[in-house]
């Protein structure tokens, strides 16, 4: 875990009185303890967009930075599967002008130029504090089926190998992990080391009241994962 | 004085003082006096009460400052407001444990929840701990200590060689199910009604029958918790001592919570966070009510199967075919038997049986009885077979008593578990169903609560195997 | 003779011939005699045995051929050997209706598969309906004919005012269920043993009870059906008459269907696709054994509540938690009371008391029972509330009767049903538990199963309103 | 529903002892009831591959063809999204090529080339007959949904308006037709109405066993749907 990084970007959040960090951040805390995101460039203007998406290669994600915007999506602040110049910057007007509609006294910080990262099994990663029992884990598959099924597991820190193999087998999809027909399995150690990783990050700062990398993009088992979206809140 | 030396004084008082005892029996603090001597309590009782000189035979106190000596336990029963006076008093006698019946704290809203802090502050600052407020009592059937006002107490037959102890936040809950489980001669020896649990909490009880060696299973009927973090240690003792800890968990839905908010003051809390929790540290989940002591006769009585095959005997067709289905439908298995079985059975079998499990002995048992202990033999010494449900439907009689001896017989030779569901009117098999009973011999009244039972205890053996490789980390 | 009439005459006959019939009452033959002589048989019984002058006070005839008259029904206890020869002499002597109680057909396998269609060829030649072969007997409460050679006729106070009639394929199931129901004081009134179903089906069976004017509810034991059509065709005549049916199917899963087809000989089916039947024709599905008197209780007894609102009471705080929860997890609603309700409630209260639903008495009702008849009053009333549910925990003696008394006077006075939940030895509140069971207020042991039955009766309800916009499909 | 063409089909297969439809013949019963399918074509050679590719539009798909080869994907004889000449010429020596691996014996009629349907909500449905109740219908979630949830509800006929109301309320993943987040509700009507089209030919034709189309994609309300896979089974 490199310290430093994190509690400097938490100092920075704490003197601007706030309590969400913008995706960006919360990305730069996890490449701090070792949690691989899909690569990023912050740009304030649409030819800094352009610059960072030939930079970053083709196709490429524009996505809206804002403290104040949490939900990306309901203010069509990203912009998906670019393929040249003119759609970035297109992109880019757009993504500033839905901001300002969405929320006009929005504190808008940039757009942020990320790589479309390859398709993988998408999945769901969070933490949370519990007044009761302190830090509880959470994972269940992302996208749709975690809101329309709930497919999600908890587990209270503490938390043992045994019990992360448990949080993989007690999800409904979880035949979908372990190699399904065509798909082959998903490389799961990779992703109890991620667990493992926030569940120390979660012990180490208190002041982190919840966290979640909603999607992370799962590869084949030996080809690792992707947090490709990730939101942080702390007290304040 | 810690909390387990003081649960000793709670369960196990040579000498117990009633404030607010009555003579009049239909008060509590009658009832209370009537109880402790209905039931034989050996040790000294003081009852307290200025207006009497004498309470149902034992001489009365006006007050505990008056009590010749000081005394394990003092019961409180009179109005909130006198309290704070009394526990002065009982600091100078030196009293260590108290048991506080009284409502109207914390349950009733912000001043009672005020009044329950300055009594809790001073009981730490003076060295006294409270069970309760809001407690309708104890129990200790095996020491004959029957310290509470519920109508349960007023049970017959009482089993007196019971070993589960059973934990309530919720007094009227707690007494209903006592006397329930009682009359099914289900051997419940410990009972603690904590009420708000200002001072000792259900962790602290659970603690205590961690170590107590006459409790084998712990059952917990729990509204909310405060410390969670020290719930989890008491539940690593219970697991490390392979004791298994039954909880209903109350309050799981969001008027439910509302619900425990205004009767308990206390918090239900997260519901998927508490069934983690459970999960993580072996608590077995009691569903509904039935559930509570339906696992723990089974857990209490039986050595846990070492796998999930299950061997079928019955004396009906259709009932072998519920237990079957209901034992695919909660993940047991029901295997075939081996060859050297299915011969053994074919030679007892009249000619249209069928040698396969599961086994049906036909109503041919009622002109050979024989049958079923000859069958159920067979079967529990078959080494595809871990454990046995066996269901009797329409055995009435001197059939029935013939074939719970069968049964008993053979419970007593295996230490595969063996587990009977029984159909039918208690009158018509009273007998026989009361030897199962006392033999401990788990019996339930339909199949379904049957193989919940067995399917719980194959759960719990997954899990004790599970802590042994993770619990250095806990 | 259509199925109908005939099984007029197999629940109301006016003369029966028992073949088989003994001396010996530990004998099939002779217990049947022994049942219809203990229940006050009103008609003719003619005993027949060649060896035997006199059974149980009865002339004997050595066989039907020596009858002086024809009979409305024969009972068969002999052996399948002789079946067909007795068959010859009930054609002779002009008898309609047959039940054949014999085993050895096709629960046995092909040979008596074969037998078995030999019969019913013969049957249908000759014009003579047969109720099983391998049945345990009929029952018909109200006119006296317990023929029946199952344990559970020896039930002793059972109720004579019933209206459900209870069709079952396995007849241990039936007898085991049978004596706990009526040990229940459970209106059970008709009760049928259908066997191995050869000629008269389920399905025939249900048509007579939905004919039937002293049937309001059905419940049916079904294992599997040969003629699904005709089976739909007999839920199109429940459904249109408003008559409930609950079915508690057997043999769900693969061991399961084996156990089925290896003790009936009958296909258990497709459990996913019986339960598509049962959700379109709105047969209620018991999940349990329990679930069939359970649901029947309160579908016999209650007019059906007009939404998915409930009202719950209790003596207990932890109780009115468990119950809203319950209602919570099971699609009902706890719905807020009205301002008025709120006020008048807060008129009746102790101070420390919260007027809400759900509405906790407190062990007040101790001091004061009237508490609870006053909160129901308030609660029933309520323009929010459809349908109220009502646990009680530890009253017990004359408290438990008063309570008793006010619940039964407040479920006349209003048609919105009430049902109780009342955990607590059965002892310790007999009289008022009995109160409530003659009267005919649904009465279960614990929270759990009360909710589940005013779920089904809601579900019953949104069926038929449902039914009235697809009926002419069907 | 245009009778003389069932007949013809459903002839042909019998007087060839067959009990398994191909895709094409399939789908050609459910356009004569008037369930629209993706449009296709039969190609014997990569050359007529190229010229129906040509005539349908890209891109398309090419499916073996053969009443020996039912599950199609499990002899990699399903190639998707082909974009131009040189990769469905590719893609028919491959199919070709893989179903001898994968059933050397198999009858080959050809290979399909069809339109790549517009993407749409995947549903399931299908029609059985069981031997107590008669025709059962069936309707779920398609793709990976049915197989590892299960989640699909079955009616048997008769069957009412209301039933297939409760059949789309009855799944667990409703939510997901009835318009979810940004997505729009689907065309339920349109689906209903293939189901009673389905059940009308299924009391018609007794000797039809089983049918299944898997996928239908099921467009927003008003958009209609189209069967993209059907399969069925006769006696004979
Ligand atoms: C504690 C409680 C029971 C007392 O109520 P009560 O019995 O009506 O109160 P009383 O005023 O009658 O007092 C009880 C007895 O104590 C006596 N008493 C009163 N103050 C006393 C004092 N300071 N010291 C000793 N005795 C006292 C009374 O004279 C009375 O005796 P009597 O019956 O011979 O006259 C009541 O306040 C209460 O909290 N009830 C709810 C209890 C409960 O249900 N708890 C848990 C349920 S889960
Ligand atoms: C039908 C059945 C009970 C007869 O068995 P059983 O009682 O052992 O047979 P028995 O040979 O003793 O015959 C019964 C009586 O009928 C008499 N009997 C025999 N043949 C007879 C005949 N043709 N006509 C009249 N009486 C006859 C016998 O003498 C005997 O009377 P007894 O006791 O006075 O000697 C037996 O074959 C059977 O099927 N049992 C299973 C029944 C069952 O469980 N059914 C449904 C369960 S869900
Ligand atoms: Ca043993
Ligand atoms: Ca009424």
């Amino acid at each position: 875990m490199n310290l430093e990084e994190i509690n400097r970007i938490l100092m920075s959040v704490q003197q601007q009185c706030r309590s969400v960090l913008t995706e960006i951040e919360s990305k730069q805390i996890l490449q701090s303890i070792g949690i691989p995101v899909s690569p990023y460039y912050m740009a304030v203007s649409s030819a800094e967009a352009v610059h960072y998406a030939q930079k970053i290669g083709y196709p490429v994600v524009l996505k809206i930075v804002s403290p104040d915007i949490s939900h990306k999506t309901d203010a069509k602040g990203v912009m998906l599967n670019l393929k040249n110049e003119r759609e970035v910057e297109q992109a880019y007007k757009e993504i500033m002008h839905n901001a300002c509609q969405y929320k006009a006294d929005a504190q808008i910080v940039g757009v942020s130029v990320q790589k479309m990262a390859k398709k993988g099994t998408e999945v769901i990663i969070g933490t949370k504090r519990d007044p009761v029992f302190g830090p509880v884990l959470l994972f269940g598959m992302g996208g749709i089926f975690v809101e329309v099924l709930e497919d999600v597991t908890l587990k209270t820190l503490p938390v043992a190998d045994e019990d992360i193999d448990n949080m993989f087998k007690e999800i409904k999809l979880s035949p979908l992990l372990r190699g399904y027909r065509e798909n082959p399995p998903a490389d799961l150690d990779f992703v109890k080391d991620i667990i493992f990783k926030l569940a120390k990050f979660c012990e180490h700062y208190p002041q982190v009241k919840e966290m979640e990398i909603n999607p992370l993009f799962v590869y084949p088992s030996g080809e690792g994962a992707c947090a490709v979206d990730a939101r942080m809140f702390v007290d304040n | 004085m810690n909390p387990v030396q003081s649960i000793e004084y709670l369960l196990n008082p040579s000498s117990i003082a009633v404030v607010g005892a009555s003579t009049n029996r239909n008060k509590h603090g009658g009832r209370l006096i009537h109880h402790l001597l209905m039931h034989g309590y050996t040790g000294k009782i003081y009852p307290i009460n200025p207006k009497a000189d004498n309470i149902q035979g034992l001489t009365c106190f006006p007050s505990i400052k008056a009590l010749p000596e000081s005394v394990d336990l003092a019961c409180l029963l009179i109005s909130s407001k006198y309290l704070l006076k009394t526990m002065e008093e009982c600091v100078d006698k030196k009293i260590k444990m108290v048991m506080i019946h009284s409502s109207g704290f914390a349950e009733t809203g912000r001043e009672g929840a005020k009044l329950q802090q300055q009594l809790v502050e001073y009981a730490k600052a003076n060295g006294i701990r409270i069970c309760g407020p809001n407690t309708i009592g104890i129990t200790n059937v095996k020491n004959k200590v029957f310290a509470s006002f519920s109508m349960s107490m007023t049970s017959t037959n009482i089993p007196v060689d019971g070993s589960i102890s059973y934990i309530t936040q919720s007094g009227a809950i707690g007494g209903a199910m006592l006397s329930q489980g009682w009359d099914k001669s289900i051997g419940i020896n410990k009972w603690i009604s904590s009420g708000n649990e200002a001072d000792l909490d259900a962790a602290d009880y659970i603690d205590y029958m961690v170590k107590d060696d006459s409790t084998r299973t712990i059952c917990v009927f729990l509204e909310g918790i405060k410390d969670g973090l020290k719930l989890k240690r008491s539940l690593v003792k219970a697991a490390n001592k392979r004791k298994p800890v039954i909880v209903f968990k109350n309050g799981r839905t969001e008027v439910g919570r509302k619900s425990v908010q205004s009767h308990t003051g206390l918090l239900a809390g997260n519901h998927k966070v508490y069934q983690a929790v459970f999960k993580q540290y072996g608590v077995i989940m009691a569903e509904s009510l039935d559930d509570l002591f339906d696992f723990a006769m089974a857990l209490n009585y039986l050595s846990l199967p070492d796998g999930k095959r299950v061997g079928v005997v019955s004396t009906s067709g259709g009932a072998c075919t519920i237990v079957a289905d209901r034992c695919i439908d909660s993940g047991l298995e029901v295997p075939d038997l081996t060859k050297e079985s299915k011969e053994r059975l074919k030679a007892i079998l009249p000619d249209f049986g069928a040698p396969q499990n599961p086994f049906d002995t036909t109503a041919q048992i009622l002109n050979n009885p024989e049958y079923l202990k000859q069958g159920l033999e067979v079967l529990i010494n078959d080494p595809n077979i871990d454990a046995m449900i066996l269901m009797l439907t329409i055995l009435a009689g001197s059939v029935a008593t013939h074939v719970a001896e069968d049964i008993i017989e053979l419970s007593q030779l295996s230490d595969k578990p063996i587990i009977v569901a029984w159909t039918i009117a208690e009158n018509l098999a009273k007998e026989g169903m009361n030897k199962l009973r006392k033999a401990k011999v788990p019996l339930y009244p339909s199949p379904e609560r049957a193989v919940k039972s067995l399917q719980v205890m194959q759960q719990y053996k997954r899990f004790l195997e599970e802590w042994e490789r993770k619990k250095e980390v806990y």
